[in-house]
């Protein structure tokens, strides 16, 4: 019968109509800058630099080995490298980027940064309300304005973090019982072997 | 002739001049369905209401679109190239001269005859529609059965194109 | 006040302001008293629909529509008007720019005219004419110019293929709205609307006599609306704008406040359509039931408005477009047989004695055809069926 | 001239070609028309409103996907290949560590096969109601059928975003598994979308599907034959909707497909309704799969131990991967010389090859017609431009 279809249509567009008032399923719609979903943990924007500790400037993990400028799909990652060392949070001596600038226009959010990096140094970020009056300077992030802190880091992505800080403390941890154990030996051969540069040992994993 | 008279006939003489000297076809019949509105403003104001409005609705309605149409399917919009006043322009003017005559003669020789008359009442709908049903029923009925075969010949015309589309 | 002095407080108040007029202006400044009302009030209500409009639709979508602008949105209607006037007037160089600037105010002009006979109350009608459903029609055709004259002076393909489309389908339409509308006319002998209505406005105990409560009222309404429906260029036969086709229609080339024009005249004639039906069908201003007849006439016009639109809104949400082709099909093949046929229906309905079994004759007289001329729509040509699938492992 | 429309130019209508009686009007649609679905042209060529000649002009969108693909590593193609076809980017992205897996010899591991059938089924459920949503809309339907596919649509983003940290650039396959296990709580949460699917589907089809205005537009029109549709190398359920049952998840069983049982929808008239249908009756057998998936999901490893993410240097040779996306065949063509980049890289489009009948299928048929039928190829222009 002509007509059928479409009062079957209008009778479902009723529907939801009404039940746009009653129920919260169908009305899925978030009043946005007001109301906010709940932040999703595996959610990835943009990364950042994580630094131990108080100071960004001491703390931060980077050894600037440039692997993610590398990596980078758009290569929207620039770094210089140090000429000299630094000691890291843990007090070994390493280089560190002078530069680290990310350009947010090309970032594309893939985080493949933070899937290559050895040191769990750049992190991805939820933060996603990066939009700026500035078109040009804005858009590029120095290495102060990327360094957010370890806190941080647990607060927006916990489970991952506490993986990668249960991951850190072990390597710490055998590092220092290789570091105890080649100071052993040290004591024990009275130098006549010097001693594993701890760098190397890091970068194995 | 009183002064609304003058108002109205104003623009309808002006569209129909119009119509005859713009050089853009569009604008030609928009000009056209001026006075088309024109003359039925002066129908109403004789107090023929049912006569204005079907002028506005047949002439304005239906032939000026119809003749908009037409010129929209069938050219480039465009303005003419020829000149406005066509080489023949004396035997036009002879035709419509003649015309006018004749007209004019008519209606002076009603408007004496009919000088004598007492006003009439206004003519309502339903007396149009009496006189049509019983008086002028065979007109009428003439009338339906030439547009009936206009129409199943407007049909026919169209119904040729179907084998070719297939 | 009592409830009668409620429904005469605008005629109360008019000849309260035209007993200061000086004699010599009396029918001058009367025609102003009656015009500047429905140049107020069916903008306001064109203001107030687009609101509803949006956030009905929105409602049917599962959204909540337009609710930033003032409380619950409501001032939406202000920051668009503020936005359309505000914009800049955009005219393409080749246009026509005589007829590209005239044709929006044709519209708007055309669709105001149409009001000048729509009874809006008891005693209130700008223009009580003799033909009053003629003059109705006759305006309404002015509207096809006017679109005419925007798709054609744009000079653009896109607008043009909307005003043929345009045109094309309100001379298809107005014939069954016409002819709907006249099984109205054979039943009230008259072509005055306010005749009409007050035909209406009589009651057997508590119901109405409306022409919808009868068998060739009802199937003549439905068709006016569908008539009403495409003449406004509405959803499902929202063709000559055809968005996700030929893009905006006839008013592509438009901007600013001449689109808002436009989107004016639209309404005012989906408004003025759907008054028409009321006038004619649904008793006007006429109470819908015998005890609520203290309620002033005019709420109830505008109630029964509301409820139109409401309708309108409702289809527009949940039907896809028609094609050109299948809207010319459904107009010729159906909707007019179908009037034709109504008309017939009346005339029996009128020279039959009043009972139950002039309904049933009227009822099955009626039916009967439609079903059939519904089969051949179906089944013509193009066979259209729900389908069943197989399937492979 | 304005700048609203490209439709403004070559005005005046030309003299027919084909020897009818009409005079032509040639009508550029796109590249900004709303149902063009991103950059698109057509220079279409009108008799009244029937199509008599259409172009299809492509690659406003070319971005020269392939070739930056050949200086990039094998990992920084991967999140290139989610900007295909954005609406799909997991079965992209499978697509494309299929092939490299056939290049390097990698076995993935079963929970990670698992996550690639459930993933890629959710991706395809989400491309269909989009799709479906956005024919209706192009028929006219202002919006409501969209949004109502947009509002289901949005549950399996939220199910990508959890998992993947992203809603459509998921970036979520890796050569020998998969970059995320599922957080906890995730697999009950999509047991609970998908077993609400069919309540979706019911609903659409009450709205839609027995709709006359609906299937008077969709019967009948944009016919793709048979033989003309395996002729043109369409696939996808435009290949299907023609009636030709070949579905790559049935005939190369490639990842764990031949484990699961389903069906495959096919059509019989190849109109836009068998192709709306065909997306509709295979939601239905894509929840019936994940059911099963979500079901037999085992535990256990989710990337293959033995590949590297870094360094990563495939021996010299070719390899050619293909998957069943929603669109159609998806397949990736590598060669490597043993570098860390590849050599050749290039992409088998569904999206770009089954646009290419889309003259056969509107010629004859009305202007309103074109969009519906180009609703119905359901195609990406990021991926046909790539």
């Amino acid at each position: 019968m002509l007509g059928e279809g479409i009062v079957k249509g209008l009778a479902e567009t009723a529907r939801n109509f009404l039940g746009s008032y009653v129920s919260k399923d169908r009305l899925t719609t978030v009043q946005y800058p007001e109301e906010r979903l709940p932040q999703i943990e595996a959610a990835r924007n943009f990364p950042f630099l994580v630094y131990d500790g108080e100071d960004w400037q001491q703390g931060m993990r980077c050894v600037s080995c440039l692997i993610c400028e590398k990596e980078c799909p758009p290569k929207c990652i620039s770094i210089e490298k140090s000429k000299d060392k630094k000691l890291d949070a843990s007090g070994k001596p390493q280089f560190y980027p002078t530069v680290f600038n990310i350009d947010v226009s090309v970032c594309m959010s893939c985080q493949i940064c933070v899937e290559v990096c050895p040191f769990d140094a750049i992190k991805m970020d939820v933060d996603f309300e990066l939009s700026t009056k500035d078109r040009f300077g804005d858009l590029l992030w120095n290495k102060e304005r990327l360094s957010k802190s370890n806190e941080y880091y647990r607060e927006i992505h916990p489970t991952e973090a506490a993986a990668v800080d249960a991951q850190l403390a072990e390597e710490r941890a055998k590092l220092e019982a290789k570091s105890k154990l080649a100071a052993e030996a040290k004591a024990a051969a009275a130098a006549t072997v010097p001693a594993q540069p701890a760098v190397g040992a890091t970068a194995e994993k | 002739m009183t002064i609304p008279f003058l108002i109205l006939a104003a623009p309808t003489i002006a569209g129909i001049a119009a119509a005859m000297y713009l050089r853009n076809l569009v604008h030609c019949i928009l000009a056209l369905t001026l006075g088309f509105a024109g003359l039925a403003a002066l129908y109403l104001q004789l107090d023929a209401q049912f006569v204005g409005f079907t002028q506005i609705l047949v002439y304005v309605g239906a032939v000026a679109i119809l003749a908009v149409f037409a010129i929209m399917m069938t050219r480039s919009a465009g303005p003419m190239a020829q000149p406005v006043f066509s080489s023949s322009w004396i035997k036009g003017g002879c035709v419509a001269g003649a015309v006018f005559a004749v007209l004019a003669w008519a209606i002076y020789r009603s408007a004496t005859s009919l000088k004598m008359l007492p006003p009439q009442p206004e003519v309502a709908v339903r007396q149009i529609g009496d006189a049509l049903m019983h008086r002028f029923v065979l007109p009428l009925e003439i009338m339906g059965l030439l547009l009936t075969a206009a129409l199943i010949g407007a049909v026919l015309i169209a119904m040729q194109e179907k084998p070719e589309m297939q | 006040m009592t409830p009668e002095t409620i429904d005469r407080i605008f005629i109360i108040w008019k000849h309260w302001l035209l007993s200061y007029a000086p004699a010599g202006v009396q029918p001058l400044f009367s025609a102003l008293l009656s015009v500047v009302p429905v140049l107020a009030v069916f903008p306001l209500l064109f203001a107030i629909t687009t609101v509803l409009e949006r956030k009905g639709l929105g409602r049917i979508q599962n959204r909540y529509g337009p609710n930033r602008v003032g409380p619950y949105g409501f001032f939406q209607p202000i920051a668009d008007g503020v936005k359309s006037l505000t914009k800049e007037d955009v005219v393409p160089r080749t246009a026509d720019q005589a007829v590209h600037f005239l044709a929006p105010l044709l519209l708007v002009a055309a669709a105001f005219l149409a009001y000048a006979v729509l009874p809006v109350g008891r005693n209130m009608v700008v223009a009580n004419l003799n033909a009053g459903v003629l003059f109705f029609f006759a305006v309404g055709s002015l509207v096809e110019l006017a679109v005419f004259m925007a798709g054609w002076s744009s000079r653009n393909k896109y607008s043009l293929l909307g005003a043929m489309r345009a045109i094309a389908q309100m001379i298809s339409y107005e014939v069954p709205l016409v002819l709907a509308s006249v099984v109205v006319i054979m039943a009230a002998g008259s072509l005055s609307t306010v005749t009409i209505v007050n035909m209406q406005a009589s009651y057997t105990g508590i119901w109405p006599h409306w022409f919808v409560f009868t068998p060739w009222g009802f199937v003549g309404f439905v068709l006016f609306m569908i008539a009403a429906t495409a003449e406004a260029n509405r959803s499902p036969f929202d063709l000559p704008e055809g968005e996700s086709e030929i893009v905006a229609g006839y008013y592509i080339e438009y901007s600013g406040f001449k689109f808002a024009l436009f989107f004016l005249g639209e309404y005012l004639g989906m408004f003025a359509t759907s008054g028409m039906a009321i006038t004619l069908f649904l008793g006007g201003w006429a109470a819908p039931f015998s005890f609520l007849t203290w309620v002033p006439s005019y709420f109830w016009f505008f109630a029964k408005l509301l409820v139109l639109i409401a309708g309108f809104i409702w289809v527009r949400g949940t039907l896809p477009r028609l094609r050109m082709d299948q809207l010319m099909n459904f107009a010729w093949k159906f909707m007019l047989p179908m009037t034709l046929l109504n008309i017939f229906v009346a005339g029996t309905w009128h020279f039959m004695a009043a009972g139950s079994v002039r309904w049933l004759v009227c009822a099955v007289l009626i039916f009967a055809p439609s079903v059939l001329l519904a089969l051949g729509l179906e089944k013509g040509k193009k066979k259209i069926a729900a389908r069943t699938y197989r399937f492979a492992e | 001239m304005s700048a609203t429309t490209a439709a403004t130019a070559h005005f005046t209508p030309k003299p027919s070609t084909d020897g009818g009686e009409g005079q032509l009007l040639e009508v550029s649609m796109g590249p900004q028309h709303p149902s063009t679905h991103g950059v698109f042209r057509m220079d279409v060529a009108l008799d009244g409103e029937r199509v008599v000649k259409l172009k299809p002009v492509f690659g406003y969108l070319h971005r020269n996907h392939e070739k930056i693909a050949e200086t990039e590593t094998y990992l920084g193609s991967m999140p290139y290949t989610d900007r295909l076809d954005y609406l799909c980017s997991i079965t992209n992205n499978w697509a494309y560590a299929l092939a490299v897996e056939k290049l390097a010899g990698i076995q993935v591991p079963e929970r990670a096969e698992y996550l690639r059938v459930i993933t890629g089924e959710l991706t395809r459920l989400q491309n269909h109601t989009s799709v479906i949503g956005f024919l209706l809309q192009d028929m006219g339907a202002s919006g409501t059928p969209l949004m109502y596919a947009f509002r289901e649509r949005e549950k399996v983003l939220d199910l990508f975003e959890s998992l993947t940290g992203s809603r459509m650039m998921c970036n979520y396959m890796r050569f020998g598994g998969c970059r995320a296990d599922m957080p906890a709580g995730w697999l009950q949460q999509a047991q609970k979308v998908v077993e609400a699917f069919p309540r979706f589907l019911d609903e659409f089809e009450r709205l839609l599907s027995g709709n006359e205005i609906l299937m008077a537009r969709t019967q009948g029109v944009g016919v793709l034959s048979k033989e003309l549709a395996v002729d043109a190398g369409i696939t996808g359920p435009m290949l299907r909707g023609s009636g030709v049952n070949y579905d790559i998840r049935k005939v190369d069983k490639y990842g764990i497909y031949e484990r699961f049982s389903f069906k495959v929808p096919l059509g019989e008239h190849g109109d836009v309704y068998d192709r709306y249908m065909v997306r509709l009756l295979e939601m239905r057998e894509s929840v019936k799969i994940l059911q099963q998936a979500m079901r037999d999901v085992p535990p256990g490893p989710i990337m293959d131990a033995k590949t590297k993410l870094r360094g990563f240097r495939p021996k010299a040779g070719e390899a050619y991967g293909r998957i069943e996306s929603p669109k159609g065949e998806l397949g990736f063509y590598l060669i490597s010389d043993g570098s860390p980049n590849p050599y050749r890289y290039r992409v088998r489009p569904p999206s770009l090859v089954n646009l290419t009948v889309l003259e056969d299928m509107c010629l004859g048929q009305n202007v309103a017609d074109i969009v519906v039928i180009l609703g119905s190829i359901d195609f990406i222009l990021g991926e046909v431009d790539r």
